[in-house]
């Protein structure tokens, strides 16, 4: 386990190296100047060297890299180009947002997905089954925007249950700023949920056809308890894969959820930053999801080991 | 013909699936009005005879702007999967022939590290440095496709490597190349044209995604994703704007999905015996 | 009384006919062999006395158990029954436990759904039946999980649920076809005390006539759903009236007629051949280890000859057949063919390849389910420098599938529209069309029911005969061997145990694991007509 | 009620006006918590700020501000004639980071008379001195709280700074010890809604109370047929044009752009991509400026006229340029509408969407492109068109002259005279297709009082505004 541990620890920060070379090599081929965009259209060239030079612009690219990544693994993500205070602590901010969302997304998913997966995989065949498979068919088809848009319309400009929009930050109350999470979740949590229902319902499938379920039957468990003792938790290890693949879309695939909503999370900041050529902020943040997913990529392998027994020793 | 009986979402899919298609096609050679015109006067009409989806904030037929926007998005999504076939099924091949050697294991760590990166990112990247255009969100979808056949190609291929045919290839004396064409490939192409249909709707999704955020395709060229944006700020006054291209993914992408669950079934013989 | 009896069974599921009018009865204390060849029905009877059918099956006729009738019985009361009156005991030990539960956890269970004892009592109680199964606590601690037992031993595990709470009978559904000849005998063993001990009833099921032959008290006898003859162990084998039952026991002893003469000339030589499998890293800092799966081994093969190769599974015979054919290199040793090396300078060696061939066990899996019988059959062809075309390619395939009794027109088919036995011939068709000198039989016949198994290996003696073929024979299967092999060796563990000629070694087996493996193989009574 | 959320579009990048160009820093910052010597009022003229009065010598080179009494910076701190000192060097210095250091660059020197008393001298006389010392670039900062100035601004105004929280909003109070005027609110937040339907769903769910640049055009009507809601409409200072590169052929050529400023139908543009909030503009001038002289009818719609013009210039079949387009939606939706009305006469345009990012690097500073739309909205900027390396590259000597005239001249009505010379001369040379004068919606509920209608530089001063019971 621990050599597994330690083999998994190695590969992991290699692929953080791999993962920064590249994200460093694509944004310096980013065209736009990150100087001239702060200054407008009435800067004079003088004026933009002084700033360059002050954003640490004029260095090679390696001693670039190197400052940067070295930075990075001292915590300190530099400082960044547009707003001026230190990125980690603008990412710092914006996580605050993002990874609840993320979190309240996926936990949305997942108590919607495995109560109607067991339930359509235990009633294979009838119309309850063929109903909860027809609504994920349609949850995994709609695009998230849009149905981001008709809730908009519908909850917060019709009926006005909820705000159209924005945070009002921690400090206004837990509740109230879960509310806010609350349509910008679920139209997250919507395809998340279809997809996990289906493979929750189709890895149980495939386990209740194993041959230890009927040898759980032949104990004198009814249908339910095969199921409930044997199958689900066998069932899980696909679902945990899918589970930690959608940790790290939902963290990253909310920027345009963010918008819709405005709120102030990653994926909002990632954009501004983007079209501003705030290129340390780019850089930092999509290094830190590349370094979430991995990271979750790790939990998730570590939660097999967890699930099944066969993994714990060996591998 | 037997097949399509063979599973209740094969039918459906298909025939969503064709309308589409048959949408894109038609609007090569034919459209009800060109969508290149616009009259500022009769902007914004709802449904009616003359045009059944109404017309847009610029006054263009939407039903017209439809067929168009199929057309980009199906191009877009089925380029984009042809690169991730092209590129992918031969690293999934390559990295079954010797499970945990070098080969191997650099294919699947660079797979872990593209799908490392979150996709609409790359994509701003990528648009970024090439500006936005229909052919960037090709490359930007088709990156993210190379992985998923990859992966696919060899967890599929390993399974056939243990296959005693494989050894008797093996015995005649012939070698890994040709064993994984010859042997492999054959076996596990039902495989790879499920999962084709099904990156396929996810590629239409990921179109509509990046134009709705202005990184697709570009005007003239109409895109659903695009019409999806363009009518955000209409949606109280005129809904219809936003209800078709919408519910025109919606549907396309149903489609595909139903179409790649029923041909899995149809094409899966385990699944096939199970339900004789 | 009799404990269980199924009065004119009919069962068909969605429509399509399964069972008809089967009757059979098991009595407390003894034990029912229920025989008959894959397909005919033998598991589905089982399973409708447990009411564990699939969905869309219908039934008619009486199943009693001790005067219950089980078909009238209420879901619930069924799962009352079942484990508690009922155990059962399936064919596959290595999938018919959840992975992820304990042992311990796993045999409780049986007890816990019936009983209201506290847990701790319950493991208690499932510690007991573990040991009665042969499974000591102190040797197998209840906090086990599957992976870390062995395929018998996880048997035992099931066996012990089946049997925790002493039910009254005890179904065994072909308890023992995925395991090796010995721990076949041991569990077979353990089976005949429990039912001595406990008195209770055992239904065993088995398409092997030798495995139920010394246990069973009663036989029935089985052929497409139909119950063909019935009775008492002893007088049916000594008077088997139906012509199938005869048909059957003939195939189960059945000796092919060899011809053709072994020359006193080596065509294979192997010589002091290692095999190592460089393998998991275990320990902390991954140290790779070495595993030696063919260890210092040295034989010969005379040209004609028909060489047997025994042992357990695992010990290497795979390994060492793969080295034969130039598949993969050894680490020492070399191994000659017709004088030269098999391998030169880390290459097969083309010229001695193409004088070999194999015949795998799978009849399933070593066909490409994609290629048409004709193309599967020719491709040793690529061994040829000159491989033949058009009409002479045409020519070849028929001569092939001819010379297995198929036809010719066979090879426009594809491989899922043959039988296993006629899959057996067309993978023998695809070893012989490029006239190799030697054939190795990798299990070639382990997956095939006895009577087609026994028209397998005429084929292979009557094509030795005729084309002078050497075949290396690889088999678990001690009667097998001995029906068609001049020479035998034993392997364990890598190591070549004992050598000699097959009927020499079988009936006077010298070392102590041939002696081992000889006693654990079952036979059918000497009486047997 | 004395709080108030007001939305805007734009998030400021950091919070200091002087070394940034981005107009979100005004919109928030500029009257609410800093001050210059002068300000703008909600007409656009120049009324005294931080300074009082002020002489201007004979010979205009000399301007001697006399500083408001009492004035003291939120951190407690006075503001004397030092700090006012500090803050024009700094602007002007060599390691300035000021975006519109040109403001500064006809300083020679400033001199801290007294603490109330400041004395500015010009290199040489300039008409519009007291103009530039209007804009956001040159309020006046202390330096002991320069440090923090992008995070945290310390300035004289009616509000002070509290609470930013980024990506989302920003917070102010009111400054009790203010030296004027006081506010009539006590607290104002500011939110920032970047996405159009946001916006309009914000407004409408009531989430803030007053949107100014309100995005969406299309929804005005909305607001207006509501009685929650008031809807003020103003004019800004952004000519909104068709820029046109001037030195790249076929565009060089005065006929093509002439042909091309009879194709545009400026209307259609208007009702198309402004949903009919807009005026038409025949020049680079803002139309409610008194010296603005309506030359539409030199670029009238006709169509024939143009493919005729396009036939003598050589183009009879037309021709094929670019048409590059920045985020905002005047010029994405605009640029549909005129690349389907240059299609009609035979002009194809390749529509290529950019971000600012890259449309700065690519039209402004790379001059890589055919057309582009653009706003500018920088007040009274007709002199753009006497720099040859400015993008669209209009190279008149005649032109600079008149520019370089108009810089020294004092006496109003010459001044008067001189620019509407400047905009007839661009106007007769077709440099730019002239479009519209972007409009300024504000969308607020009904009972708010008090806030800007126009938009004479971005800015939103919300000192005078106050809740009607
Ligand atoms: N779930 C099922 N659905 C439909 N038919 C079935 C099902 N299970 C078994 N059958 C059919 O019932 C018949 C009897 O099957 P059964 O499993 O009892 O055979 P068996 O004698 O146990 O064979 P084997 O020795 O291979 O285990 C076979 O023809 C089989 O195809
Ligand atoms: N590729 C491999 N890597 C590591 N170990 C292997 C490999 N192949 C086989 N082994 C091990 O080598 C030993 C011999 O395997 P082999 O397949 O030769 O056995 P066998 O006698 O043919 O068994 P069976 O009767 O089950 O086919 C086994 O313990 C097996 O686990
Ligand atoms: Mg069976
Ligand atoms: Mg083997």
């Amino acid at each position: 386990m621990l050599h597994y541990f330690l083999k998994r620890l190695i590969s992991l920060g290699l692929s953080l190296v791999a993962a920064s070379v590249v994200i460093f090599l694509a944004l310096e081929v980013v065209p736009g100047d990150p100087a001239s965009y702060m200054l407008g259209l009435n800067a004079q060239e003088d004026t933009l060297n002084a700033l360059r030079q002050e954003l640490g612009l004029n260095g090679t690219i390696l001693e670039r890299y190197v400052s940067w990544a070295g930075g990075l693994l001292t915590g300190d993500f530099g400082t960044s180009y547009t707003y001026r205070t230190p990125v980690a602590g603008m990412i710092g901010d914006r996580l605050w947002v993002s990874l609840p969302l993320a979190l309240y997304a996926l936990i949305l998913s997942t108590l919607i997905a495995f109560p109607a997966g067991i339930w359509a995989a235990a009633r294979r065949g009838t119309a309850a089954d063929a109903t909860v498979m027809g609504v994920t068919q349609l949850g995994v088809a709609i695009p998230n925007f849009w149905f981001a848009m008709l809730m908009v319309l519908v909850f917060a400009i019709n009926l006005r249950w909820f705000s159209a929009g924005g945070f009002p930050g921690w400090d206004a109350g837990f509740f109230v700023a879960m509310k806010a999470l609350t349509l910008p979740a679920i139209a997250l949590a919507l395809p998340q949920a279809s997809i996990l229902t289906r493979v929750m319902r189709s890895s149980l499938l495939d386990t209740l056809n194993e041959d230890f379920i009927r040898t759980a039957r032949a104990k004198g468990l009814t249908k339910g308890q095969a199921l409930w003792r044997h199958a689900v938790r066998n069932a899980l290890i696909p679902v945990l894969t899918i589970l930690g693949l959608q940790f790290s879309f939902l963290l990253a695939g909310a920027i345009i959820i963010e918008n819709v909503f405005f709120l102030p999370g990653l994926g909002r900041l990632v954009f501004q930053s983007i079209s501003a050529r705030d290129l340390i902020v780019v850089e930092s943040i999509v290094m830190l999801l590349v370094f979430a997913v991995i990271l979750v990529n790790f939990a998730v392998d570590m939660a097999y080991a967890w699930v099944d027994p066969r993994l714990r020793r060996r591998r | 013909m037997s097949l399509l009986l063979h599973s209740r979402t094969l039918l459906p899919g298909l025939v969503l699936t064709l309308v589409f298609t048959g949408a894109a096609l038609i609007s090569l050679v034919w459209v009800p009005y060109d969508i290149t015109v616009l009259d500022i006067a009769s902007r914004m009409k709802p449904p009616s005879w003359v045009h059944p989806f109404g017309t847009d904030q610029f006054g263009r037929d939407i039903l017209s702007m439809i067929m168009e926007g199929a057309r980009t998005s199906i191009a877009v999504a089925l380029v984009a999967v042809g690169i991730g076939m092209v590129i992918g099924v031969p690293f999934g091949l390559a990295a079954a022939v010797r499970k945990g050697g070098l080969m191997d294991e650099v294919i699947m760590r660079g797979n872990d590290l593209v799908f490392a990166f979150p996709s609409l990112l790359i994509a701003v990247m990528i648009t970024a440095v090439f500006g936005a255009s229909a052919l960037n969100a090709i490359i930007a979808i088709g990156i993210f496709n190379i992985p998923v056949f990859a992966r696919l190609t060899r967890g599929a291929a390993l399974s056939l490597w243990s296959r005693d045919y494989i050894l008797a290839a093996r015995v005649a004396g012939k070698g890994q190349a040709r064993i994984s064409l010859e042997h492999i490939l054959p076996n596990v192409a039902n495989l790879l044209i499920v999962q084709g249909t099904i990156q396929f709707s996810l590629g239409i999704l990921a179109e509509a995604g990046l134009s709705y955020v202005g990184l697709g395709a570009q005007p003239p060229i109409a895109s659903w994703g695009r019409m999806l944006a363009d009518s955000q700020t209409m949606i109280s006054l005129a809904p219809h704007l936003a209800l078709f291209p919408g519910l025109a993914i919606l549907l396309t992408v149903l489609g595909l999905n139903l179409l790649g669950d029923g041909l899995r079934d149809a094409l899966d013989p385990k699944l096939r015996r199970a339900r004789v | 009384m009799s404990l269980l009896a199924i009065e004119n069974l009919s069962l068909s599921i969605h429509g399509l006919p399964i069972l008809k009018e089967v009757s059979m009865g098991v009595a407390p204390g003894r034990i029912l062999g229920v025989i008959g060849e894959s397909g005919s029905g033998k598991s589905i009877t089982a399973f409708s006395v447990l009411h564990l059918l699939p969905n869309g099956t219908d039934c008619t006729g009486r199943i009693t158990l001790n005067g219950n009738d089980i078909l009238s019985l209420s879901e619930r009361d069924l799962c009352g029954l079942r484990g508690r009156e009922v155990g059962m005991v399936f064919q596959e030990p290595m999938t018919a436990l959840n992975p992820l539960k304990t042992i311990g956890a796993q045999v409780a269970e049986t007890i816990l759904i019936h009983e209201k004892v506290s847990k701790s009592e319950a493991m208690a109680r499932a510690a007991e039946a573990l040991r009665r199964a042969e499974l000591p606590q102190d040797r197998f601690p209840l906090s086990r999980y599957p992976h870390e037992l062995s395929g018998g031993q996880r048997q035992r595990v099931v066996i012990a649920m089946a049997i925790a709470l002493k039910p009254k009978l005890l179904i065994a559904d072909e308890p023992t076809t995925a395991l090796d000849v010995t721990t076949q005998a041991q569990i077979l063993d353990l089976l005949k005390r429990l039912v001595a001990e406990d008195g209770m009833g055992l239904m065993l099921i088995s398409h092997d006539l030798a495995v139920v032959a010394d246990l069973a008290d009663d036989l029935v006898i089985m052929k497409d759903g139909e119950v063909v003859e019935s009775g008492p162990a002893k007088s049916l084998f000594a008077n088997m009236q139906h012509p199938y039952s005869k048909a059957l026991l003939e195939a189960s002893s059945h000796v092919p007629l060899r011809t053709g003469e072994a020359v006193e000339v080596p065509l294979l030589e192997v010589r002091e051949v290692v095999r190592d499998y460089t393998g998991h890293s275990h320990g902390w800092w991954g140290k790779t280890t070495h595993f030696r799966a063919v260890d210092q081994v040295s034989f010969s093969i005379r040209k004609g000859e028909s060489l047997g190769l025994v042992g357990e599974s695992g010990c290497g015979k795979s390994t060492l057949t793969r080295a034969i054919l130039g598949l993969e290199e050894v680490q020492r040793g070399e191994i000659l063919f017709d004088g030269l090396p098999v391998f030169t300078h880390h290459h097969a060696n083309a010229a001695v390849r193409r004088r070999m061939q194999v015949v795998f066990q799978d009849p399933y899996g070593s066909f490409n389910p994609r290629w048409k019988v004709g193309r599967l059959v020719t491709e040793p062809f690529h061994l040829l420098e000159e491989p033949p075309r058009g009409r002479e390619r045409e020519k070849a395939i028929a001569e092939a599938l001819e010379s297995v009794g198929m036809r010719a027109a066979d090879a426009d088919k594809y491989i899922h529209e043959f039988s296993g036995g006629q899959r057996q011939r067309i993978a023998i068709a695809r070893a012989l069309i490029i006239r190799p000198d030697l054939i190795i039989l990798d299990e070639a016949v382990s997956a095939l029911d006895v009577s087609v198994r026994a028209q397998v290996l005429d084929l292979l003696a009557d094509l030795s005969g005729r084309f002078g073929l050497t075949y290396l024979f690889i088999s678990h299967d001690l009667s097998v061997v001995r029906s068609i092999t001049d020479r035998v060796l034993v392997m364990k563990a890598g190591r070549i145990v004992e050598e000699g000629p097959t009927a020499t070694v079988f009936d006077h087996p010298k070392d102590p694991y041939t002696q081992q493996l000889v006693a654990a193989a079952p036979v059918l009574p000497a009486d047997a007509a | 009620k004395g709080d108030i959320i007001v939305a805007m579009q734009l998030e400021p990048p950091n919070l200091d006006p002087t070394s940034n160009a981005a107009g979100a820093i005004d919109s928030v910052l500029y009257s609410n918590v800093f001050e210059g010597l002068t300000r703008f009022g909600p007409d656009g003229s120049v009324n005294p700020g931080l300074a009082e009065s002020w002489e201007i010598s004979e010979d205009g080179k000399t301007y001697t501000f006399k500083l408001h009494e009492g004035v003291k910076f939120h951190d407690g701190t006075d503001m004397t004639a030092e700090d006012v000192k500090f803050s024009l060097d700094r602007a002007r210095g060599d390691d300035s980071q000021n975006a519109q250091k040109a403001l500064f660059a006809g300083i020679d020197g400033v001199e801290a008379v007294d603490p109330l008393t400041v004395k500015v001298t010009l290199k040489e006389p300039n008409g519009s001195f007291l103009f530039n010392m209007a804009w956001g670039d040159a309020v006046i900062v202390a330096p002991e709280t320069i440090g923090d100035i992008a995070s945290k601004p310390v300035g004289t105004g009616a509000f002070k700074f509290t609470n930013w929280v980024q990506g989302d909003r920003i917070d102010l109070e009111k400054n009790t010890d203010y030296w004027g005027e006081p506010a009539k609110l006590d607290k104002v937040t500011f939110k920032f809604i970047s996405d159009p339907t946001a916006a309009f769903a914000a407004v409408m769910a009531e989430d803030v109370n007053a949107f100014v640049g309100f995005p969406a055009p299309e929804n005005l009507p909305q607001f207006e047929a509501d009685p929650r809601f008031q809807v003020l409409v103003g004019s800004t200072e952004g000519e909104t044009i068709l820029s046109t590169n001037n030195k790249l052929p076929p565009l060089d050529n005065i006929k093509v752009r002439e042909a091309i400023a009879h194709a545009i139908d400026r209307q259609a543009i208007i009702d198309g991509a402004m949903f009919g909030y807009g005026t038409p503009i025949g020049t680079h001038f803002a139309p409610h400026n008194p010296d603005y002289v309506d030359l539409t009818s030199l670029s009238q719609y006709d169509p024939e006229l143009s493919k005729k013009l396009l036939a003598e210039a050589g183009y009879p079949d037309g021709f094929t340029t670019t048409l590059k387009l920045p985020p905002p939606s005047y010029a994405r939706r605009g640029g549909e509408i005129i690349a389907s009305q240059l299609r009609a006469v035979g002009i194809e345009t390749e529509i290529t969407n950019l971000e600012w990012a890259q449309w700065l690097e690519q039209v402004f500073k790379g001059k890589d492109f055919g057309l582009t739309i653009v706003s500018h909205t920088e007040p009274m900027d007709i002199g753009i068109y006497a720099r040859p390396d400015y993008y669209f590259q209009y190279d008149n000597p005649e032109f600079q002259k008149l520019i370089a005239d108009l810089t020294v001249e004092n006496d109003p009505e010459k001044r008067s005279a001189l620019l509407k010379d400047a905009q007839e001369t661009i106007s007769n040379d077709y440099v730019n297709g002239y479009l519209f004068q972007l409009a300024f919606p504000t969308v607020a509920d009904a009972k708010i009082k008090g806030l800007w209608k126009n938009q004479p530089t971005q800015a939103t001063d919300l000192t005078a505004v106050y809740w009607e019971d």
